[in-house]
């Protein structure tokens, strides 16, 4: 297991800070590209959703926590669970159903958690991790421990009942959670257009009494500061934000979609809003970094991703003997 | 029992012919609708409302968003006013978000009202392992619907009756929970479909093939595994009934009750977890009638594990009933107790 | 069974229309104290939940609905089932277990529904009646009714994640509903001031694109307003409502409150809030209708419900033979 | 098996032994606190936590909005951040709100995510009829949680099993659904129920009396029903096991196959819907196992009918198994089946 090497700050404060920025934006990225490599290859199963055109969102979220803040993430969450510092290698063998992986092959890229990074699970329901990140922050005010808890979801979640409880629920005990939507226009087929009245996501927690901010979620900088305004309103007992990351998903929903819900030129348009260039551009307008320097970040990142990728490949697989102790943790003498 | 095959011997995936049942419901009469995640322009996440956007229109084939409580609630409400919605639920997993409307509104409001009003819903919704998809997506919760007086509960297990049980489903003035497993919508049955718009009457079971050595009772998809086994036993000697019961509740006992005095021995299988699992109402229903006293063996029973079902295909496999596994049981069925 | 006779329109728009108002507020104040007599009496079984002191919330809205409008209630839903025109002696039939009461016995006080009137039933499940009124309003859009249909909720149920999924159902699709709040304070002991990080709750609509509004709900009135706008709005195709009435429960909860969490002051001050009393000033005012015939009203609705306990305590029992057969109803041939 | 009883002979409501258990955890650890609808100063809608707010202050008495869900899942969030949650539904009718969180999450978790994380939460729930609460407040829902892996489910018959079972359950590392019936809560059992914080074990049935005749296992309520029925019929020379299983998952069958063995007469009562009710597990394990061939009567199922709770009293009684209902069904599998 690699030791957890995670940079906490303003992506622009200092070249280390953007070196890290940039550096976990593409190993998002090449992440994504190499599970969806695998999948092609035919050794990945079931199915896959990746976040290819959305790093900067749960990058810049996560610039601004801690190790011991925690996470609930989504059925789209490789990149959550990246930015939040997990191995790659247990990350790519959870997916290939090897011992290594992270749910010893129980769970696959829906259900990957990491203790050590504060990542308490993806999740295959769709707001499913909502109420589980307000009780987080509900534990983290009852046992005076000062960490936040951010909740990761889609647009498409906002909508369903767990959103709403659970908005509740923090705004009336002032909990130190994050409510951070990736609004990336669409739930599978369906459009915000169709599935809101109002533009504005954020402007949901006019409701609950909870303020909410609209960023450019392809822009790593402007998440980054939303999120370091709402981590220290929680964690000074402010209570909860919502943060409204507008973004795109360049691939389909998953494996089965053959994207006809929308055109080609929205997908290619988005495209040009790469949030990766993005932050490069950025980079060299501040003179932080080199083209060369930006280079050798990006060959890190694939190195990082390679290695991975063929350490767990080497893996040895799961077996399913012991499926039926692993049900329950064993109650202690 | 079993229907008669259609003469032009068309071969449907089970996508198709319940799309195919939908499409026939909605033009006969207008009070049928679809509702549900993704169903118009994606045609539902398995396909199986392909196109029927395109044919009925958007007030028709009605887009929702990711709200399960919501959609079922409306449903009911619609119904209660006079239409007939079909629901669908993407995942039977999340029938888990609306269990409220399901289980305390749907089913008790024509009883708990006096009869006043009626639900006349179906939701459809697939369920079951075997693509990968883990413990969140790959459910079978039919034990859920079953327990719930009020609910009839369907589990076709091949295109031809899928069709046939969708129509009655759509017509019934009660609420319908249609469980759809994954793995079959690809795939044709083995019987054609018949074309036209002939109902398969709810609450009857379908004797599948008939032999005199063991009573196989099957559910979903096992009912396609029990029958490869049937199959293969058959060429050693060993004659099954295979019986299916196609809905669940009510469940119709009777031609279980008559293999099973002539074979005197019972074998069911479910894909579900054991513990507690629907399959063991079959074994209750027996154990409590004089057929219990034809019974020359042990009923076994064959089911889910009692975990969560895994991920990865080599665990997945493991979790629940294969061919091999039914095949083991019922030669050690036949063989042990003569 | 009576005939209908109800009267749409502006309480103080003939003397028709204020004794009608009057009438109803008061045949759901005497019906409520009859239930606790019944109750008192060990006549009746199970719980109850009074809504004495709301009376005004449920008949000013449905002065202002027709015939083919439709209700969801609630488990304190006698007032709403007797302002939308219900049989008094059927009612009273069903909280005493007898063959003639709405449910026959088999629903009682939480289950009665009335289809001649358009009340789709109370609901036992806080929130329950809520998707099911949007339900209604679906299919009076699609099959172009032109009617309305009505959701009375109470303030706790506004964070039941019921009542989020299909605010929103009907914010996107613009269904003729209106979503009716009354904010008596508490939800059982759980007061609105501890259960919401908002004033007033009608903004809850901010969220979902829906207006919403707050009123005096102890003023049929103000109520009857905001009631025939709302309905005017929906069915001219400009979708949901939200109406806040604030208002007061005089009871407890139901038959175990111990009244632990208000104090009497408040119960007091609110009971100075008598909606009954405050219309009969703003008739003086008004000199719509003499003392004379506001007495005479008062023992009309007295002698109703006088009337309907009679004719229901007289009337056969339910009996279980036939119970299984109830469960589904026939498919016809 | 049975619980020496307290010298001190305290005789307490269930009401009163469930406050005892709670009060005694949180007394011993800090993790420990309670949270549901009303919990607080009302003492929850049957009074269980009465006065328990006073004590233990508004930070570990929890009162919550009317939020089902949101709520269960909290409470897994604080479970996985590493408090010991202890969630009260004001009626298990409403934990069908909440079925994502306890099914979809909670029971999940611990084996989906490898063993990384655990969920120890206890759901504390009232179920059953006999109220006047009518279909939506008198459900028993068992047969839900027993069908999902990764749930344990404790149905407690008297104030001192209720007691030390509930601090199991507080103790134990997974989530555990604590069934209530409500018309336990305000009478004393039988048994004294001792002082101090002696734990009785999750997955251990009761034998709560022994006879040769006759083998009952009932849940819950039916517990006690069927205790008034064998010491009915004992003045008869009937004599009867009485066997509680208290935790219906998991299973101990152990006593179970041993007393049948011996009786070779099987009635199993539980209060739920017969159809797809979780007592068929009882009926299925013995019907599968060699103790099938000890059995020289078919086996006896009473159960709740298969309708929704109606509301009047005479009604609601006829709804599910009474005194006598068992009564003659115990009387008649012993003197037909000799
Ligand atoms: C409760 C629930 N309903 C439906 C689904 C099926 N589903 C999986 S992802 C998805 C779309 C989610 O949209 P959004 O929340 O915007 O996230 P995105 O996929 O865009 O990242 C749907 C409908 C689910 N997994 N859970
Ligand atoms: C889903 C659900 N949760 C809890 C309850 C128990 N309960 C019944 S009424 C009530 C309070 C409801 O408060 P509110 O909605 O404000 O209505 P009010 O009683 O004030 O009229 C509660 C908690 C229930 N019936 N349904
Ligand atoms: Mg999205
Ligand atoms: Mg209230």
């Amino acid at each position: 297991m690699t030791t957890i090497q995670l940079l906490k700050g303003h992506p622009l404060s200092s070249k280390e800070h953007a070196t890290h920025a940039l550096l976990y934006m593409w190993k998002v990225r090449k992440f994504e590209e190499a599970v969806k490599d695998l999948f092609g290859r035919g050794m990945m199963h079931g199915t896959m959703h990746l976040s290819i055109g959305q790093e900067a969102s749960a990058t810049g979220m996560c610039l601004a926590l801690d190790l011991a803040d925690q996470i609930t993430s989504t059925h789209r969450g490789h990149g959550h669970c990246i930015a939040k510092g997990a191995d790659l290698t247990r990350m790519i063998a959870e997916l290939l159903g090897k011992k290594i992986g992270y749910c010893g092959g129980r769970g696959g890229s829906m259900h990957i958690a990491d203790v050590e990074t504060g990542n308490l699970g993806a999740n295959g329901v769709v707001g499913g991790g909502i109420p589980i990140a307000v009780g987080a922050a509900l534990a983290s005010k009852l046992q005076k421990k000062g960490t936040v808890a951010v909740s990761f979801f889609g647009d498409g979640a906002m909508n369903e009942g767990a959103f709403h409880e659970a908005a509740n629920l923090a705004a009336i005990w002032k909990l130190p959670v994050i409510f951070f939507c990736e609004n990336n226009h669409y739930g599978m087929s369906s459009s915000t257009d169709k599935a809101f009245a109002i533009h504005k996501l954020s402007d949901r927690g006019l409701g609950y009494g909870i303020p909410g901010v609209t960023v450019d979620g392809n822009n790593v900088v402007e998440v980054y500061e939303a999120a370091e305004a709402a981590v220290a309103r929680a964690k000074s007992g402010g209570g909860p934000t919502i943060i409204e990351a507008v973004t795109y998903r360049w691939e389909g929903h998953s494996r089965s979609d053959k994207n006809l819900y929308r055109t080609k030129e929205e997908i290619e348009e988005w495209k040009h809003k790469d949030p990766i260039p993005k932050f490069i551009s950025i980079l060299h307008e501040k003179n932080l970094l080199s083209q060369v320097e930006i280079d050798a970040i990006q060959q890190q990142a694939y190195d990082e991703i390679m290695h991975a990728v063929n350490e767990a490949v080497k893996a040895e697989s799961a077996e399913p003997s012991g499926l039926l102790d692993a049900v329950f943790k064993k109650v202690s003498a | 029992m079993s229907e008669k095959s259609d003469t032009n011997n068309r071969m449907l995936t089970m996508a198709e012919s319940l799309r195919e049942a939908m499409t026939i419901a909605m033009t006969e009469r207008d009070d049928v609708f679809l509702m549900g995640e993704d169903v118009g322009i994606y045609g539902g996440a398995f396909g199986v409302s392909s196109e029927m956007q395109n044919k009925f229109g958007e007030e028709r084939v009605i887009d929702t968003p990711i709200s399960e409580l919501g959609i079922v609630g409306a449903a009911v409400g619609a119904a209660l006013a006079g239409m007939r919605p079909i629901v669908e639920i993407q995942f039977s997993d999340f029938t888990a978000q609306a269990m409220d409307q399901i289980a305390n509104q749907a089913a008790k409001i024509h009883f708990m009202l006096g009869g006043a009003l009626h639900v006349p819903l179906v939701l459809r919704t697939p369920q079951g392992s075997g693509t990968g998809a883990a413990a969140q997506h790959s459910q079978v919760l039919e034990t859920w619907f079953a327990n719930i007086p009020g609910l009839k509960v369907v589990v076709p297990s091949n295109p031809a009756d899928a069709k046939g049980l969708l129509l009655s489903a759509i017509d019934d003035p009660n609420p319908v929970i249609f469980l759809e497993h994954k793995l079959l919508y690809k795939f044709p049955g083995r019987d054609a479909v018949p074309e036209g718009s002939e109902r398969i009457p709810l609450g009857v079971s379908k004797v599948v093939r008939r032999g005199s050595d063991l009573t196989i009772v099957a559910t979903g998809i096992m009912v396609n595994k029990s029958w490869d086994v049937a199959e293969k036993l058959a060429a050693e000697g060993i004659n099954i009934t295979l019986i299916d019961p196609r809905t669940i509740s009510p469940l119709d006992m009777e031609p279980i009750h008559e293999s099973v005095r002539e074979t005197g021995r019972l074998l069911v299988v479910q894909e579900g977890p054991s513990h507690g699992g629907f399959i063991n109402e079959v074994i209750a229903r027996v154990s409590e009638s004089p057929t219990f006293g034809s019974l020359i063996a042990p009923i076994k029973r064959l089911a889910g594990m009692n975990i969560p079902i895994p991920y990865a295909p080599q665990l997945e496999r493991a979790a629940v009933p294969q061919v091999e596994d039914i095949e083991v049981a019922a030669r050690e069925i036949v063989k042990n107790w003569r």
